[in-house]
């Protein structure tokens, strides 16, 4: 059997991947990509947690964790094209009218 | 169902999940980039699987690879995916980026070493063939008012989608 | 059952005036924006009056509560106001100079545009100054306190829309609040400590348990840091060193604001707060030390500066400072009545300085240069005759009012250091000498004015777009002031005679009762050595008063030589002196000195705002210098604000590794 | 708790989330009356539909405090402390709703789904101050984000506004992801997603390191939200380029429902190790805060730099003892919720067509031009500064008085020299306004009812707040008393 902490591990790492793309990458698709990456190593803790004390409130968690990031994901592509029809431009570096 | 070479599995796809990961932030093109996300997104529904979760599994099958990717690989395609592509993928900076997610990334793992022992060497087993059942008791028992409360937030989320996307205001 | 005296009355009356005359002042005729002022402080005057002759039938400390305020918890401040021989006293020095000086103002402002503005914020003025004397907690005090520095920063600021009166405004509002911080800090320190802001219950308290707040005299402890903190305000306030640099500024205001405000009320605030707290004080001598010595040192910095001063509302801004100083020094050596005894007769000399300084810029059309002025002594000799008596007074000639109060600050503060006393004396002959100057500079010799100028008033555009400036009148020629005008100055110089008349020991004996406990203090404030000296230099009360009426005299002496005599020597001495005088006259430098030490490392936040306060013509380049440094600051923290949308993503994710890395830690200990 | 037992909520459960059914009822009819009706119609009707729905909201809040309780198997409490919230998010969004009024025709945006919107991000606050448990704070939350997303993106005619909106959204969900993991970790620690058995484990022992992880990581997204340094980077941003009402909205609607959550984690669920950090985080946010709006020039970023500085005020509170601390917390929220929301209805009143007249050049000489306006920007931004018969004097006041007693001397030192620095660069916008001539003549069109209504109920607000302080503050204190129990 593999011991849970491996999952949690796991879970870390598929986190840090996420922020590391929120950090490096131009594109900003992309980057909403990296956020679901986040978001997924969130999810699999929670479930490796639920099996850990035998409950089912953290599978249930996922679920609305889930949810809320269909919804995120319907907003933020949204506001993607809303930016893309205004700027011509998907990446972050160009998106600075806003700054000081 | 007894387990059946969970070691095996577990590495397998906690190997595909990783390597999925990095591809998503390293690919330039984006829709390279969302494929190795459902490589991800399906190799942690196995994962699920494991942990005895098979009802999260099925609905990160159906709503995350099958929904919300697909939403991104529409999107992707609206946009003038070759002037996207030609854009520069990199911050200049990307070092200084993958240090301080690194250092992030080590942390979280020292969380983990710290608290070995609070880490149980196996998990508990939860009944497989009842858990959909179980959460449907939960969802719409205990966890009801989260439940409708969150159809609020879809509705939001529809409000605003339509309000962001459509041409004129 | 005590007799409801609807103390409350006392501060609201002038707040209605401000709100008749705020709102509906607009539509009215002057004649009725006049009226309604003098009529609402007119009645608060008599108001005070009524109590101060019902005073020795009322059951004295007397506590009137107005209404619940705040209750949390343990915590509990009410509106209640106090009344006692302390706040009837400043109550009546308010309300009846305050409603001298409306009078006068009626006539000085009579030309001006937004004339019900003006005597709105001076009705809102003298509302929050007595809500400062009477309020029965430190809390309420404090809303006064800050009131009444919001109410000069309008008068002085938003009366001119000159940058000169802004800028003025507001370095006053600035720098008061670097004090503030100081008073807000110590109020602080008595809720943690006493849980009570209410004066009766916190000094209730240290009275009481004496063991367990002993006098410190050994190191400094918790009483100390509250005086400390209480002194830092009262500084602020009262334009002690090292805040003083905003007063003389201040002068850009209108001259009744200059004298009800700068002169008389206001910035004797922080003299009355610490006689209030006088219970904390007793029992800090080291704080008691710091208030001589910080008062002592600005009576004596502020006198020379006062002495190469030109412009007559500066002299006087200055004079000022230094009597302040003379307060301050009384309350250091525990001898808060003879420092009240001072608030009041400067309240009389100095208001009337003040009023009959601006009679004088009135009459010449608006200069304020002494050097243009002179030999207006049968001109306007009304006004001669009041300044004459408050020269006199403030140079501390017997019989004059100035003179029995000043010379029981000297006689107390010889008790404690010879060196308080030497520098108060060397002092009182600074200044009679720069007083004496004024007075031969303005009323005697030629008149030094472009004749032209007065005649026309064409002067107005070089100099007289000052503040406090009447608008060019229709007629021509030095003239006096109107009645109006006079009749106040009048009143004034009959209190600057008499007003010290009832005696220095008399006025402590009236006061005894609010500060009875200081004598205990006072006496443990001086080692034994010292109270061996007392009782040898009790008979030698009148060789000190000899020398220090000596002392004023020569002031008069040399102010007569140099000026009446013999007008050619300041400029040889002058020239002699070379670097010195000119140090003097630029006031020490102080204000590039605060722009080069507090401005250059604009680290330090408070620093970005005193260099807007600093003086811009003298210290440009200096100026520059800080102004770029707060840019630099400023612009390091705006660099976080690159707009780079992945930036600030790695300052969240930064802040997100340091906040686990320190929780890991903390959970690991 | 007892889900089995009990198969269906009662009537008194409904009661306890009455405001959010009231204020999502109207929402919907507004979405459902919004196609029926041309669009010079819409405007005001819509805005009045609104505006009927945040006051029955206000009602029904009121009501619901007689019926005090758990609802919902443990998902939602109503308690003082809740319908203190509820009752200030309520009152914001009816304020911030009077001051839209006139901002939608002037800037010529379609009414239906900006009122709606609103509306349903009030849903979200609401339930964030009552709902005590993790699943349905984390909904509440994600509710009221995705509304002030796209609120924020509304001007769709300037790029800046829907640069505003990617950035507010992009950051925000990264700072919902670590608000996640934390409550992953928190839920790993303790085996519950129920703030009461949260604390109860906390209490009971050591807690293990995953808890202090959770916490920390729980404080950074909610840190996020509330613009704490050094999570405040979007801030100015975000609120230069968001339409003003809705600044004026998301600086202190949303700010004061994450307060609540921040406060019942921190508290109520016996968070640990808070101390420190939130001393340095509050050190940070009123420094920052102060310093970068020192040289700002655009008034809605300058308040914006001022909200991290308040942020970082409010964060004192947090650091000093419960019984002290909470209730200075909820009172300055109150106090500063009435003068921001103030200052930016005038904000958004000058702004004009386009949101042309937003620097400090625009202000100049409005004293003169409009006297009335002027006067209570100026009470706004000295309550801001923290003069005394001003809302702003009280909450800094008990704010740092709390900080004291609990002993953090320097923490009190940091803030009130900050908010020294602060009085310099509120004073320049009233010196501008009434000592400088303006250079070029910026039009002030005469103030609309609503606006008016708006102004002066901040006004008063703040006012009382600074004058009577008394009732609040025991309110506040009372509810302390039920959180803590």
């Amino acid at each position: 059997m593999v011991p849970l902490s491996y999952y949690l591990v796991l879970s870390g790492i598929l986190f840090a991947c996420g922020v590391t793309g929120f950090l490096i990458k131009r594109n900003i698709i992309t980057i909403f990509m990296s956020i679901e990456l986040m978001l997924n190593g969130v999810n699999l803790s929670f479930v490796a947690f639920a099996a850990q004390w035998g409950k089912l409130s953290g599978q249930i968690f996922v679920f609305f964790v889930m949810v809320v990031a269909a919804a995120e994901a319907a907003v933020g592509l949204a506001i993607i094209i809303a930016v893309y029809r205004t700027r011509e431009t998907l990446n972050v570096d160009q998106v600075n009218l806003l700054k000081l | 169902m007894q387990p059946v070479a969970t070691t095996f599995f577990f590495y397998l796809l906690s190997g595909a999940a990783i390597l999925g990961g990095v591809l998503v932030i390293t690919r330039k093109n984006p829709v390279h980039s969302a494929l190795a996300l459902i490589m991800t997104l399906l190799a942690q529904a196995g994962l699920y699987l494991m942990l005895y979760a098979p009802f999260v599994a099925g609905v990160q099958i159906i709503l995350y690879a099958g929904g919300i990717m697909v939403l991104f690989l529409f999107v992707i395609m609206l946009v003038n995916i070759e002037k996207v592509q030609k854009q520069e993928q990199f911050n200049k900076q990307w070092l200084v980026g993958i240090v301080a997610a690194a250092a992030l990334g080590v942390l979280f793992v020292l969380v983990y070493m710290k608290g070995e022992s609070l880490f149980p060497k196996h998990v508990v087993r939860l009944a497989e063939e009842s858990n959909t059942q179980e959460i449907a008791v939960l969802l719409y028992g205990q966890y009801m008012f989260a439940f409708e409360i969150a159809s609020l937030l879809l509705l939001v989320a529809i409000i605003g989608a339509v309000v962001m996307a459509k041409k004129r205001i | 059952m005590t007799p409801s005296l609807h103390l409350v009355l006392i501060p609201i009356l002038p707040l209605i005036g401000a709100a008749v005359n705020g709102l509906l002042g607009k539509r009215f005729s002057r004649q009725a924006v006049a009226t309604v002022a003098l009529a609402f402080c007119g009645a608060a005057f008599a108001m005070a009056l009524w109590i101060a002759l019902r005073f020795s039938s009322l059951p004295i400390p007397l506590t009137e509560y107005v209404a619940p305020w705040i209750r949390a918890g343990s915590f509990q401040a009410d509106f209640a106001f106090y009344l006692d021989q302390l706040s009837l006293v400043m109550m009546l020095v308010v309300t009846g100079v305050g409603f001298l000086i409306h009078i006068y103002a009626v006539g000085y402002m009579w030309e001006e545009g937004g004339f019900y503005r003006f005597f709105s914020y001076l009705n809102l003025f003298m509302f929050f100054m007595l809500t400062l004397v009477l309020a029965n907690n430190y809390l309420l005090m404090f809303i006064g306190w800050e009131g009444v520095g919001l109410a000069s920063y309008l008068l002085i600021g938003f009366w001119f829309t000159k940058d000169a009166a802004a800028a003025a405004g507001k370095k006053a509002f600035i720098v008061n609040r670097i004090g503030d911080f100081g008073f807000l800090i110590a109020l602080f320190l008595l809720i943690k400590h006493f849980g009570s802001l209410n004066f009766a219950d916190v000094f209730g308290t240290i009275v009481e348990n004496s063991t367990q707040y002993p006098v410190e005299t050994a190191g400094a402890g918790l009483l100390t840091a509250i005086g400390l903190l209480l002194m830092v305000g009262a500084a602020g306030k009262s334009a002690q060193l090292p805040l003083y640099v905003w007063l003389p500024d201040a002068m850009e205001g209108p001259t009744p604001v200059s004298a009800l405000i700068h002169a008389a009320t206001m910035v004797t605030a922080g003299v009355y707060m610490v006689a209030r707290s006088h219970v904390i004080f007793d029992r800090a001598p080291m704080a008691l030390t710091v208030v001589a010595i910080v008062g002592t040192l600005t009576a004596l910095f502020a006198a020379t500066i006062g002495i190469c001063q030109t412009d007559i509302k500066k002299v006087l801004a200055y004079s000022t400072i230094s009597q302040l100083g003379y307060m301050f020094l009384a309350c250091g050596v525990a001898a808060y009545s003879a420092g009240i005894f001072h608030l009041m007769t400067h309240a009389f000399f100095k208001g009337l300085l003040f009023l009959a300084a601006g009679s004088v810029i009135h009459a010449i059309g608006g200069e304020q240069d002494m050097r243009k002025m002179g030999g207006l002594r049968d001109h306007i000799p009304a006004t001669f005759w009041t300044m004459t008596a408050a020269t006199f007074a403030i140079a501390g000639f017997p019989p004059f009012a100035g003179f029995f109060s000043k010379d029981e600050i000297l006689w107390r503060a010889s008790q404690v250091s010879l060196a308080y006393w030497g520098i108060g004396v060397f002092t009182a002959f600074l200044t009679s000498f720069y007083m004496f100057r004024l007075w031969f500079l303005t009323f005697f010799g030629e008149y030094r004015g472009d004749q032209e100028a007065t005649q026309a008033h064409g002067g107005i555009h070089a100099t007289g777009s000052r503040a406090g400036v009447p608008a060019p009148h229709g007629h021509s020629g030095i003239h006096e002031s109107p009645k109006i005008m006079l009749i106040p100055l009048a009143i004034l110089a009959i209190l600057s005679v008499m007003g010290g008349w009832i005696g220095a020991h008399r006025f402590e004996l009236f006061l005894a009762p609010v500060f009875s406990s200081h004598q205990t203090a006072h006496l443990v404030a001086l080692t034994s050595e010292q109270a061996g000296q007392i009782t040898a230099m009790e008979h030698l009360e009148w060789v000190f008063t000899a020398i220090s009426v000596a002392a004023a005299a020569l002031g008069l002496y040399l102010a007569w030589l140099l000026y009446r005599d013999r007008p050619q020597l300041p400029q040889r001495i002058a020239n002699a002196l070379g670097g010195f005088y000119h140090a003097v006259a630029n006031k020490y430098y102080v204000d590039e000195l605060y722009a080069v030490l507090f401005v250059k490392p604009v680290v330090d936040g408070s620093t970005s705002i005193l260099w807007h306060g600093v003086d811009q013509n003298v210290i440009d380049d200096t100026l520059n210098d800080s102004a770029e440094a707060a840019r630099d600051v400023s612009d390091s923290v705006r660099h976080m604000q690159s707009g780079n949308l992945r930036s600030y993503a790695g300052w969240v994710a930064l802040g997100a590794a340091g906040v686990i890395a320190y929780m890991i830690w903390m959970g690991t200990r | 708790m007892n889900g089995a037992a009990q198969v269906t909520p009662q009537a008194v459960e409904y009661i306890r989330i009455l405001p959010e059914i009231v204020l999502t009822i109207f929402g919907i009819i507004i979405m459902m009356l919004d196609p029926l009706m041309d669009e010079r119609r819409s405007q005001r009707t819509l805005g009045a539909v609104g505006l009927v729905g945040a006051l029955a909201a206000i009602v029904a809040t009121l009501y619901q405090s007689q019926y005090p309780g758990v609802g919902f198997w443990g998902m939602v409490n109503v308690d003082s402390f809740s319908v203190f919230f509820h009752f200030l998010v309520t009152a914001v969004t009816a304020v911030v709703i009077l001051t839209s009024y006139e901002y939608m025709e002037v800037q010529q945006i379609r009414a239906g789904e900006y009122y709606g919107l609103i509306l349903f991000g009030a849903v979200g606050m609401c339930l964030m101050s009552s709902a005590v448990e993790l699943v349905l704070i984390f909904i509440a939350l994600e509710i009221s984000s995705i509304s002030t997303y796209i609120l924020a993106g509304f001007r769709r005619r300037a790029a800046i506004s829907s640069e505003s909106s990617v950035k507010y959204f992009l950051l925000g969900s990264f700072a919902t992801a670590f608000f996640l993991y934390g409550v992953a970790l928190m839920f790993g620690a303790t085996g519950s997603t129920s703030i009461a058995v949260i604390g109860q484990v906390l209490a009971s022992g050591q807690p293990p390191v995953l808890a202090y992880v959770g916490i920390a990581l729980m404080f950074v997204g909610l840190g996020f939200k509330v613009a704490a340094a050094p999570f405040h980077v979007w801030t100015p941003d975000v609120y230069e380029g968001a339409p003003a009402p809705i600044v004026g909205f998301m600086s202190t609607a949303p700010k004061a429902a994450v307060f609540a959550v921040l406060l019942r984690i921190l508290f109520e669920a016996h968070a640990p190790g808070r101390l420190w950090l939130i001393w340095v985080v509050a050190a940070l946010s009123m420094t920052l805060g102060n310093i970068g709006a020192l040289v700002q020039d655009n008034v809605k970023r300058l308040l914006a730099y001022s909200s991290i500085a308040h942020a970082g005020y409010l964060l004192v509170a947090f650091a000093a003892l419960p019984a002290n601390g909470i209730p200075a917390a909820m009172f300055y929220t109150a106090s500063y919720a009435a003068m921001n929301v103030g200052a930016f209805a005038v904000v958004s009143h000058l702004a004009s067509a386009g949101e042309r007249y937003v620097t400090m050049e625009d202000y100049a000489g409005l004293g003169r031009r409009s006297p009335l306006l002027a006067a209570t920007l100026t009470i706004f931004l000295l309550s801001l500064i923290g003069i005394p018969a001003t809302g702003g004097f009280f909450a800094k006041f008990y704010v740092f008085s709390a900080a004291l007693q609990a002993n953090l001397v320097g923490l009190v030192i940091i803030g009130v020299l900050n908010s020294a620095v602060g009085a310099y660069y509120y004073l320049r916008v009233i010196v501008v306004m009434y000592m400088r001539e303006a250079r070029q003549e910026v039009p002030v069109s005469p103030v609309p009812l609503g606006l008016g209504v708006a102004l002066a109920i901040s006004a008063v607000a703040t006012i009382y707040l600074g004058v009577l302080p008394g009732r609040v503050l025991e309110y506040a204190t009372r509810s302390a008393g039920d959180l803590l129990r």
